[in-house]
């Protein structure tokens, strides 16, 4: 699927103008998915990026390959639609964190069951941007945003531990001022083997005056000595963390493991792998074990017709059962 | 003294708790007729229950077409005294009933599961008939009507049984009872045992023992009833017929016509009873290609293996999105629901609409509101389905009225879906989909797949001439392009967008948007034939039309029959399209009649609504139900006839079924 | 020459990016106009968009009450170069344009967020008037018609108020541009400049600072604009006024209804344009007891303390359930939403109808389908509400179509629920909902709270004589109980159920449960007052008469006092009840109407649809409109007349609108 | 709250007819809930079941209580509405396991994140009991029950870790046919203060013939010696488990070893309580917060008309913004 010429990110940019607020972390992410694909190689037409409803799922449009912008909270259930009717295409899903986790909850704990060969990413911002920053499932209790009219009341849901709840295979997260960080992680995810998650921090600017870039990026606690920023954000992988399940006795360490990293916030936020697990069948295997013919010729691949419109599809087995013949 | 002797003419009924093998005594029988020659139609009738509350099938044979079930009943056949007390009633004076007789002394109050209601009013016909309460009453006022009884003692016949072939527990043959009932209800007909060996072979196949065993059993039950009673008035006699026949369902048929049609992906969650449909698919995954019809002639080369998917959803929203998102991909693709779920799918399918994507949605009506009745009959959501979806957004929506329409709009459906970029509703009702019946495989040889206007990427797109999902420049339909198809990059997305399908709030482009996606409905108003849209039933010049949809048009048309054999001057109009409205053709035949009867099994007497909506022409009297039993072609036929005498008030609402 | 003097009757529009404060100039206009004791209207525009797209608001002062906006701009006030290309051309030649000459040079094609056939609109009307591209181009197009430019160096004046308030940056300080923009615009409309700073007091409040800064700020916008345009056509003036006056929103006149008719518990999930009206609840969480009206003649003691509850759920499945539950409990309960929303909800409805449960719906109506122009404008969703879920279940439907209906319908909507034990759908549109207004406080002392029949446990329920739910013994109506009670336990269940509230499948209780709820809705036809249902406004025996609902009120309103003026004889119906639907009382109206024309904010004329459903009467005539943008009364104006000249086609879209 | 007199489990039971199947797992939570309310001497007026569709959702028909049987899946959502608009009731809420975690996924994890005081119980049987047996959400990979026409595709969710990472604050498991044992959970899931979970072990001798009475006592494997079934249930509780936070530093440690228990299924399947922290507010105190008389004087209790139906609520402090007083 990889083409032999080089991309550039820009060749997956579209004209559509961009109309994020200025200082947006969707920036980030919208770079570092073009550059993810670019570097993959990836042709545009066999990649189809699905998205929910948001500011994040705006992202869509401004990336030229098939994009397919939704409904609130049903990107994965479409996602899944175009990857099981064509697996041959590569299929990228996005949603915001009221997206994903709150309309989209249900979804989001059954994709889980799947292992589909995916990758979802969530838009982790705090807030729901583009109805005008009320409280996204993953604010925090207690924490008041600049547009709440009290403190958020519900406590939050930790998108790591939920997606390994829910039988992720691949779990990972990002921030979207991390760029070469970033793209290493959608790239890995969208090359493994299964359904991925990635959580992306993505600052809102606008409505979240929280969970700021400044605020990640420390600059409210400064070094002592060097006066240098303290950034919460660090990379699992420099303190040597292993995600990887290599053998399936090892899934309940690597999991336990992972939860512990996934309940670290407020001074240290770990970035990075979570959890990795290729032990588990993919819903293609699964199916192929149904229905053997299915990669090479998915349900989007058949033909139905003859030249003419003749029906191709033959019923006659299936009818059999139902028939009495004449005597 | 005796009625002349009534030859393939008969209504049978069957009862028993859930889960007891009554569907499987029914299903035999059914075939037995079939194999013999016979035209059957059975209607299932249950409880939203797994084990335990009663269930029944009626059926009827006879040598011509059936397409509906009546109220009474000539042989009634059970094991059990729900059963009975619930159905003993309904028996004809000359009619028959099969029955274990150590149950006698079983009190109408020792039934858990009859229903207050219904219990006084058994007691009230106990006590009018002058006796207790027990079977044996219910029985002896039975026979006092002149209805012959057929005791069967079950026990004894089934120990015979566990002797012959050596079974040490009797628990373990339980089943063969229903074989019992259906085996001395042939006997007491007369119809050819070997039409039952026949019958069971076929249902329990590779299992011998258990055919062995049944038929031994059924032949003892049929011996002995035959013995008991050797007059019956009812018989059945084998028709000799050349050509095939189809036994199917409703479901089964639609299911048919979808994968002929070409269907590759059905999403479902399961549901009362559109999930009937989905399984039967989910059995039959592995297609094979090249076929020339539902029977083919000859054996045709395969080239190479066909098969579809079928995926069970965590819920009806991720079924209609994810049937969509396939949809996208080229897969011609559906999912199959009832009320509950159909309420679900309210923003997929506006998003498919605006989206011009060709999704199917096979909704099997139930009885409603909320969860309603579940495992009962209505023709509840014709508006709901017009409705669909907030804001204005445009599909066509498809009602079936028998197995043949539901094979065609099963297949139809796909065509339209593509033809005209838009979702495409079929509306099944459960009496269609759960009722059972042989018909001649019907001749599908006119029907050709149309995939509409398809892109791709060869079509000479370019930097400068891109590919223009939503073009506005060649009228309303432009060409679509699926996910994958090189050199045909497109965008889609639940906001007004611009012909690209990014998203705009331009007023202009929204009206053009707006214009293009109705225009679409415009044009299939122009293009589908009349035969499709609606049929007319009757002599021309009718100064009586009926307007009717779906599952109604076997009683209907089983009723009408006698009332034309009367003389009767009735018209009646099947509607089959119901969105985009025939307008005009239904305004022509309504415009001269004087009388416009509306028959639906729904409260609000929907169609006739619509017809009003459109047509501005009103009905003059309806004849509705919505007691969840569907109509029988016994109280169609007296409610048309009342209605044609002058008698009837504007409103009539049918009741009756158990 | 010049044309006389226009005092108080002024078309104001200002915009700029989305988050640049362009509404706080709008509100700080309006303000002064009403502190001056002026009528204002004022409508909003908006991208669905955060930040950077255009916004803009068109506001009326008028000395009598205003009812909807104009298509012309007096003046059109403006610090950025977009806001000058859209609507530059929509000024009066009499009128003005406040502008940045700074940014003269900005060219069109420098303005990424101008839609391309919006451009090329443009660029073919700067081509036509034989100049460049720039904005100085369309400027000097604008004054050869005779239009005053006022140019305002937005940045010099920014500059001088940082000096003289010691702001170090001017960037913090750059939203004061908008005082500016209004500043300058009441210096050439020659309007009191104390009105304005009671304005910025009344809107920044605590903020002292702010207050002066922009004060000092506008004031020498104000004096700048003045000497720049000293003899302006039209003017603003103070106007004398005894009666309070209230300014409000349609959201908040629908919250404040509600509040008054004593609801409790609201739900809502964030959605375009149902959550402001969630949010301005949830802000007023803690309320006040025993008032007398809207604005009482005095304080008056409080008892006890009053608070409600807004929850936001997880989406708006969960907001329909939840404040199902809340209404078992016997608090007044509601949720609010727009379509996407409302189209999860169809379960919930119908689950609430069947249970005949209290619940209160309020749907928003923005623009469809499927996510639409979620901040534009569209009465769509009439048809959807009326046959909102699978089966048939009966609610009561309103749609508002002012900000007296909001309220009173906010209140009537809880005595309806409460009094027929069935949801109420209210619908507003978007248009009513974003628009803001002063209107005289409305005289609501007729409004008295009914809770309907309310059972409890001192009724001398018994264990032979228990409560029942759902009593078939007296008429449709049974007494409700409430969830903690004593001595009234019931159930509910989706499932059709017997008078207890559980499950039944028999036919007969089935028929009654049926009829009892469809009962209820024919009783309330009957109960509710004629001025509920529907208004009729102009001469009783008019040939032409306007059948219409909704937000279009206004406009029409305004366009009927033109043509009234001219002595055309057209009446005009505003239907407010859709269901159940006053088919007599409509017909009435209709009957003997020669011309009949719908006027309605959506592509399929669904009111029209409803009202030939009905009562079987055709619309002659049909002007629509569905391109996201309300009717202003200009255009309406046009199309009635010439319908009322006999000119025009039978279907009239009107576009206009930026 | 609690009675004075002494109430039997008969005082719970409905004249309704039951219509599961014989054998159903479904009794013995059905006669548990009576035991537990009898034993809490709850008055049967201040109690109210919700329940969602399904088998199970029968439930309250049977139980003399206030009794709303629901939506498929939107149990939580309308216990939830209750509660709040009445927080002076008991709100038990009853689930399928199709019903709580397919469909009514995304409940399941919104509700976690208020802890609103009410016991939530999932009939856990493996299968959509009531539409005929299809594969539910807790239903194992590659597993086929009798009415599957393939084996399952899916694999399953864990209720007990899902319900950790949601957030409920108690989290049990219990088995339909330890009748005391799940007595006494169903009581503690009651008093608890905050959102408790119970995963109840339900078989359903219709459609699941793996997960069996027999399957879950161990009557495959019998030990050698006495010949007596080796039951694959065991108690937490026996084992010296212990499941409470005692104070908040413990979270970490309590949650993962909740979480390796809930991993442990097939020779060994834990009962008893796996979870229990009281250091989060209930959502009543949150709400407590911003509405002082929240407890006392909750929506469903106050006085909203006089004594003619005069309106009581006075809009004067909220209009006083909107007024442009005469002059
Ligand atoms: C069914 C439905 N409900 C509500 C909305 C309104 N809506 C649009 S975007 C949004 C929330 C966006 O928040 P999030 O998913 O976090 O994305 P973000 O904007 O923060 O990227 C909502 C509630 C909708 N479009 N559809
Ligand atoms: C929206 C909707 N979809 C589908 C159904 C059909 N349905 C009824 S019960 C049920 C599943 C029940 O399974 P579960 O929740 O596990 O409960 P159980 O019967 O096993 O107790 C389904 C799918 C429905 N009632 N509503
Ligand atoms: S509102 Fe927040 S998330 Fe949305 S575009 Fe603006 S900064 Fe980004
Ligand atoms: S189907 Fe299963 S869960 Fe349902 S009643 Fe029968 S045994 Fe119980
Ligand atoms: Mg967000
Ligand atoms: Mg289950």
């Amino acid at each position: 699927m990889a083409l032999e010429q080089v991309l550039k990110p820009s060749d997956f940019a579209t004209e559509v103008h961009n109309d994020w607020c200025p200082g947006c972390g969707d920036f980030g992410i919208l770079r570092t998915i073009q550059m993810a694909l670019a570097e993959l190689r990836m042709e545009p037409h066999r990649v189809t990026i699905v998205s929910g409803i948001g500011c994040s799922a705006k992202t869509i449009h401004y990336v030229k390959t098939y994009g397919v912008h939704t409904l609130h909270g049903r990107a994965l259930p479409y996602a899944t639609g175009v990857k099981l009717a064509n697996p041959q295409l590569k299929v990228l899903c996005l949603s915001g964190d009221g997206d994903g986790l709150g309309i989209g909850g249900g979804h989001f704990v059954n994709a889980g069951r799947r292992n589909l060969d995916m990758l979802y990413v969530i838009h982790d911002n705090g807030v729901y941007g583009l109805t005008k920053g009320q409280a996204a499932p993953t604010l925090k209790l207690g924490v008041q945003t600049k547009s709440l009219a009290h403190p958020n009341i519900n406590d939050a849901v930790n998108p790591i531990w939920l997606a390994l709840a829910a039988g992720a295979t691949w779990v990972g997260r990002g921030y979207s001022y991390e760029i070469k960080h970033l793209v290493s992680l959608l790239k890995q995810g969208i090359e493994h083997k299964g359904y991925a998650f990635l959580d992306v921090l993505q600052p809102c600017p606008t409505y979240n005056d929280i969970n700021t870039k400044e605020w990640y990026g420390g600059e409210d606690r400064k070094d002592a000595e060097s006066g240098r920023p303290l950034p919460r954000v660090y990379k699992l992988e420099d303190e040597g963390f292993d995600p990887v399940v290599h053998e399936p006795s090892e899934i309940e360490k690597k999991t336990t493991q992972a939860l512990e990293k996934a309940l670290e916030w407020g001074d240290r936020i770990p970035i990075g792998v979570f959890f990795k697990n290729e032990h588990v069948p993919t819903f293609e295997e699964r199916i192929l074990q149904r229905v053997s013919t299915y990669m090479d010729n998915p349900p989007a691949l058949q033909s139905i017709a003859g030249p003419n419109g003749e029906p191709r599809t033959d019923l006659t087995r299936l009818v059999q059962r139902m028939t009495f013949k004449g005597e | 003294m005796a009625a002349p002797t009534q030859v393939n003419d008969l209504s049978w009924l069957i009862g028993g708790p859930q889960g007891s093998g009554v569907d499987s005594s029914a299903n035999v029988f059914a075939r037995a007729c079939a194999a013999g020659g016979l035209h059957v139609f059975g209607k299932r009738e249950f409880y939203s229950n797994i084990m335990g509350e009663h269930s029944y099938f009626a059926l009827r044979a006879h040598t011509n077409l059936v397409r509906s079930h009546i109220d009474s009943v000539n042989v009634l056949a059970t094991f059990e005294a729900e059963t009975l007390f619930r159905h003993a009633r309904a028996v004809t004076d000359d009619g028959a009933i099969i029955y274990d007789p150590s149950l006698g002394k079983t009190r109408l109050s020792d039934i858990p599961t009859i229903e207050k209601r219904l219990r006084a009013e058994l007691q009230t016909y106990l006590i009018s008939h002058g006796v207790g309460e027990t079977l044996d009453d219910m029985l002896a006022a039975s026979k006092r009507r002149g209805v012959a009884l057929v005791p069967i003692p079950f026990k004894d016949l089934l120990e015979q049984i566990a002797d012959e072939f050596q079974i040490d527990q009797l628990s373990k043959i339980t089943r063969v009872v229903n074989m019992l009932a259906v085996g001395a209800s042939f006997g007491i007909l007369g119809f050819d045992f070997a039409m039952m060996r026949a019958s069971l072979e076929d249902v329990f196949r590779a299992k011998a023992k258990v055919v062995s065993m049944n038929a031994a059993g059924a032949q003892k039950a049929y011996d002995l009833a035959r013995s008991l009673v050797p007059e019956f008035r009812y018989r059945l006699e084998r028709v000799p017929r050349k050509e095939p026949r189809l036994f199917l369902t409703g479901s089964q048929a639609t299911a048919l016509g979808k994968l002929y049609g070409g269907m590759r992906f059905q999403t479902y969650y399961p549901i009362t009873p559109a999930s009937d449909e989905s399984e039967f698919l989910e059995e039959n995954e592995i297609l094979d290609l090249d076929g020339h019809g539902l029977v083919p002639e000859a054996e045709t080369p395969k080239d190479k293996a066909a098969s579809m998917l079928v995926v069970q959803t965590e819920d009806e929203i991720a079924a209609v999105t994810m049937a969509t998102g396939a949809a996208l991909t080229g897969a011609r693709s559906a999912t199959a629901t009832s009320g509950p779920g159909f309420s679900l799918m309210m923003e997929g399918i506006g998003w498919a609409s605006i989206n011009e994507v060709p999704l199917v949605i096979t909704l099997y009506q139930r009885a409603g509101p909320s969860t309603g009745m579940p495992t009962r009959h209505e023709q509840g959501d014709l508006r709901f389905a017009l409705h669909a979806g907030h804001g204005e957004s445009p599909r066509i929506v498809l009602a079936s009225g028998d197995f043949e329409e539901c094979i065609r709009d099963g297949f139809l459906s796909f065509n339209l879906a593509e033809r005209y970029q838009m979702p495409v509703i079929h509306l099944v009702d459960k009496a269609l989909a759960n009722s059972y019946a042989t018909i001649a495989p019907p001749n599908l040889s006119d029907l050709r797949i149309d995939r509409g206007l398809v892109a791709n990427g060869n079509n000479g797109y370019s930097k400068d001439n891109p590919y223009k999902r939503f073009d506005l420049g060649n009228g309303p339909v432009s060409a679509r392009a699926l996910l994958g198809q090189e050199g045909t990059i497109f965008w889609n997305t639940g906001d007004e967008h611009d012909e690209m399908g990014h998203i705009t709030e331009d007023p202009g482009l929204r009206n053009a948007m707006m214009e293009k996606r109705f225009a679409k409905l415009d044009l299939a108003a122009k293009e589908i034939p009349q035969d499709v849209k609606l049929t007319y039933f009757g002599p021309k010049d009718a100064g009586t039309v009926i307007v009717s949809w779906g599952s109604t048009k076997g009683a209907l048309l089983d009723a009408l029959d006698r009332l034309w054999a009367e003389g009767a001057k009735v018209g009646y109009l099947h509607v089959r399209l119901m969105s985009p409205f025939p307008s005009a053709e239904v305004l022509a035949f309504l415009a001269k009649a004087r009388r416009r009867i509306a028959v639906e099994m729904n409260f609000g007497a929907q169609l006739a609504s619509v017809v009003r909506e459109h047509t501005g022409v009103a009905m003059t009297h309806f004849i509705l139900k919505y007691n969840g039993r569907p109509m029988s072609n016994t109280e169609l036929y007296e409610a048309l006839r009342s209605v044609g005498k002058g008698k009837a008030p504007k409103r009539t609402v049918l009741t009756r079924g158990a």
